[in-house]
């Protein structure tokens, strides 16, 4: 394994302070519990967004703490979702009073602990709302399944919400938008090589020289299938195709109403692309894959979605959300409105995205 | 005979060794159908649960359920972290005050370890879980103590069952976690979270009969 | 060989194809010969910042063109300098009148090709200069050697380049402040593995599953030395040390002088460090290795120069000059004044850097 | 026997043909001691020195070697790609609109273009550079030439000295281009560029041997 790091156990206490150092003036950071929020939270009378999720897939989240997009962001050892505890420090800190949105990917891990942390951080008297991301269109179900993961999504998730939040939405509608901006995304990855973790020391799984994995996750979970090699505009439209022909996706959704103090049911349905949609387009390095390849991947997605009428309004090319060192990418495509379009366009300054 | 205490906390003793031992095991296991950290993250969760206990010795149950369930929740992460930290913050409302459990007591406690999970968790027998071992090993436990069967006889018919459960995730199709996003691909691979609950289960019953056979 | 390509013949041409059309509003694009320009070039007035090199070191240069950074960045083959007739087609179109300022990475290739194009450019009435990047201190000395190889230094450049340019710097004055910030930068950089060029289909050397390879420059070349795989920590000691403890270096520099319409040598001497400097901060990923292990670096990096008493006053971590999916890393530390520093903190708006 | 236009477009054929064979070896040898694309990038080249020389045959041998020069620059890359851009740019001035060279004419081209070569890479013999393969070589072209030897057999025995100037880099230490970073790891490995160099000499000699067969 040949990994910049010091030891297995201490390279992401390192990493935390590396990016404590790194960033002064943006990020404050605990190291135990471990979270990273704003240098300036919490902000008076604004929603507080937090997320969180196993490290391993950085920039994602801590990344995208800062003005405009997350106020705090709770990394679990790598690939493993975070606990209870950090995310109830966190909220805690960041809460200004107006409350607490939760983004969560649905990974059963993530999904308990954020359930968790939610009811705790009510405990507190923090007001708490949760929304789900799940837009891996990789999985087919949510009746025989734990239902469809979260991937890419979660970056154009975090960004509107942040910026809606900047703008002084109240937490429900942050909550509301957040969720809308969820359920209209949809993406779908591949590999190319495995990703080593560093407890595992090799790789997690084994790809022959001519293999690579379609409809991965972001964990180096094996993905929906194997296939021989192919060239980059194929893998492209292989993805592409998934996504834009994903049918409608319903599933239900247990999210936090604080007016109520409970978990409620909610049943959410994901219309499919149609010509004339505006979406947001987000292709993803898993890590290890250069940012020169993405534009190859770019390139035949947009001419893609050029013949099926779909017009991309804006896009973002690079390592947003990502398996360690892995090879490969994933495509994320949010159908947007004007609402959602301006808070993309809002400023946001992290150390992963600033504009 | 009843299990003290002392019983408790080798048992919880045994778990962290045992799992430390099978921490790549479980990690294989893990990268099968999972994300390759089930060991890895058990093995530390369990080790801190060990060190906050050695710190307090000879808490009430119900304390020392409390503390190995909060330490859990905050140590492993993943599913199977917030699972079994749910399973001892359940165990430990049964096990309130009490220094020591008689059967029914240990039954009780088990149980309602079991209901958190399941509760937490919302898997059925035939998911592909954990909950494919806790169900029948402690249906076999009931059945054995109903029966009249001493302790360490029925912790011993307990763990075989689990042994069983963990063995009969093989062929599932998984359902819930991880795996269930395999589709057919998780079939033929053992589920790691069922295999660590096995493991759970036999440090049980071997920490009972080492117990048993001292006296 | 694993890419995102669609084939050996084809993919540069394909990448820059993805640029374009994921940057319209940015980027205007060339394809025969290859160059990439700002979308509003000629800006009225202003001296036009041209850089180039050769593939694979993305997004190093076209991913720096934008208002505040380049005017005009010509993409060679993979690792092979560009082409006079691109530069001179690019150096023409950017040219407002200003003059043209053309940024060279210290490679025979390189300084070959440009030094024809200084001369066509001139050739056809633009005022022209050159400036030199030769920061990589793993070439000990010029007397026995091509000289410095120019490696992340050019990062910084061409950002300070670009933000005087912006700010109404005369021609002279924005190549007098560039090959100053030149001569004020050193790097060095290190490989965990190599890298694979599309057209050879196989890494290009060869190392043992615990061998890493020392002072390598950025084109995939067998560096200083071999040694055996040692921690981050260790690694970020060596690499700062020998750019810390790097002697004064001194050079013969050709630049173009359009006053008098021909090269000009001079000698130019780069001051060691000293406690007391302020210095910009730049960890660089070589490609395949993810921005969490940069922190780790980053981590040492500003341990060591806290207790040299050298205070890191900016920093950038990330890949930002890379060569293909080379997993290693390089540290770029330059020496600044308050004139630097302003225009490192000037606005920037390119694909890569954007502030 | 004097060298027409269709003898040096033979020439050009040649080389291209016989870089583009040698194109996986002078990529290898480059990837030793550079950045593994030497051979890639003069193939590309003169490949297409070929087709544009294929689209205007018959050219005085200064325009010839002009479009020849003009393309090696705006085609290959790369230090060699310059150098021997520089090479055929060097070699026109000399050729002027001339359609045929006697052995004094083609000698005069042939060290015009290594001047070139001197010129713009300021290599010196023993730099472990194609200078070292064009030096010897034309020296010993001259003096074959001064012996009064046919061209033909001058330039066999040029081709031989080429042979040799290339296999003398292989211990020396390179002082210029890429190779120069490796300091002492650059001894042991045969330069790239003087490879080159050799084939397009040989390819010479072979090139005018054959015309000499048909006459
Ligand atoms: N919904 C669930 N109910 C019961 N057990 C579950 C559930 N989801 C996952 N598990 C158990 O958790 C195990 C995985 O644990 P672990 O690898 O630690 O978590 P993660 O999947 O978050 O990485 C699975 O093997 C399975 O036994
Ligand atoms: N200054 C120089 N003078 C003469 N020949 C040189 C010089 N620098 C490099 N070369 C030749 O160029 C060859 C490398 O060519 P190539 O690989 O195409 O260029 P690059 O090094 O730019 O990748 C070397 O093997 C050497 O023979
Ligand atoms: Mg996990
Ligand atoms: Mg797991
Ligand atoms: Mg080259
Ligand atoms: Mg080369």
């Amino acid at each position: 394994m040949k990994k910049l790091i010091n030891s297995v156990d201490t390279f992401i206490i390192e990493q935390l302070e590396g990016m404590a150092l790194a960033y002064p003036d943006l990020l404050r950071i605990s190291l135990e519990p471990k979270y990273i929020v704003r240098a300036d939270a919490p902000v008076a009378g604004k929603v507080a967004v937090v997320s969180g999720g196993g490290s391993g897939h950085e920039p994602l989240h801590g990344g995208f703490v800062g003005p405009g997009m997350l106020d705090g962001a709770c990394p679990g050892e790598v690939f493993t979702s975070p606990t209870p505890d950090q995310m109830l420090a966190c909220g805690l800190e960041v809460n200004s009073g107006a409350g607490v949105l939760l983004i969560i990917k649905n990974y059963t891990g993530d999904v308990l602990s954020f359930e968790t942390a939610a009811e705790l951080l009510y405990g507190e008297g923090a007001p708490v709302r949760t929304v789900l991301v799940d837009d891996d269109v990789a999985v087919k179900n949510s009746l025989y399944t734990a239902g469809r993961r979260g991937v890419g999504g979660a970056v154009i998730v975090e960004k509107i919400a942040g910026g809606a939040a900047e703008a002084g939405y109240d937490l429900a509608q942050v909550a509301e938008l957040a969720q809308r901006v969820s359920i209209n995304s949809r993406s779908m990855g591949m590999a190319l090589t495995s990703c080593t973790t560093p407890a595992a020391g090799k790789p997690t799984f084994e790809l022959g020289e001519n293999e690579i994995e379609i409809g991965i996750g972001i964990h180096g979970e094996p993905g929906q299938r194997r296939i021989p090699i192919t060239d980059a505009d194929a893998l492209t439209t292989l993805l592409t195709d998934e996504i834009l022909n994903d049918g409608a996706y319903t599933r239900t959704v247990r999210s936090f109403d604080p007016d109520v103090g409970d978990w409620i049911e909610q049943s959410l349905t994901s219309a499919p692309f149609q010509p004339g949609d505006r979406v947001i387009a987000l292709v993803n390095s898993m890590g290890g894959t250069p940012v020169a390849e993405l534009y190859t991947v770019y390139r035949k997605l947009a001419e893609i979605c050029r013949a099926r009428n779909i017009a991309i309004v804006r896009n973002l090319v690079g390592a947003y959300i990502t398996s360690l060192e892995m090879q490969g990418f994933s495509i994320t495509l949010t159908r947007v409105d004007d609402e959602i379009l301006r808070f993309w366009d809002a400023p946001v300054h992290t150390p992963a995205l600033r504009w | 005979m009843m299990i003290t205490t002392a019983t408790i906390e080798t048992w919880l003793q045994r778990v962290a060794a045992v799992l430390d031992e099978n921490k790549s095991y479980l990690t294989e296991l893990d990268a099968a159908i999972g994300d390759a950290d089930h060991g890895v993250n058990i093995a530390r969760g369990f080790g801190a649960v060990v060190q906050k206990l050695a710190a307090q010795p000879g808490q009430p149950l119900g304390a020392l359920f409390k503390s190995a369930g909060m330490t859990l929740m905050s140590t492993v992460g993943g599913a199977s972290g917030m699972l079994y930290g749910n399973f001892f913050l359940k165990a430990a409302t049964v096990a309130g005050d009490r220094t020591a459990l008689d059967a029914a007591d240990l039954l009780a406690v088990l149980e309602a370890g079991r209901d958190g999970v399941i509760q937490r968790g919302r898997a059925e027998v035939g998911d592909k879980t954990m909950v494919d071992v806790w169900t029948p090993a402690l249906a076999a436990l009931r059945a054995a103590l109903e029966a009249g069967l001493p302790i360490a006889v029925a912790l011993e018919k307990c763990a075989s069952a689990a042994e069983e459960g963990m063995a009969a995730t093989i062929p599932m199709l998984a359902r819930k976690g991880r795996a269930s996003y395999l589709g057919e691909r998780s079939i033929g691979h053992q589920d790691p979270g069922a295999t660590s609950s096995y493991l759970i289960l036999r440090a049980l019953a071997d920490a009972v009969a080492d117990e048993h056979k001292d006296v």
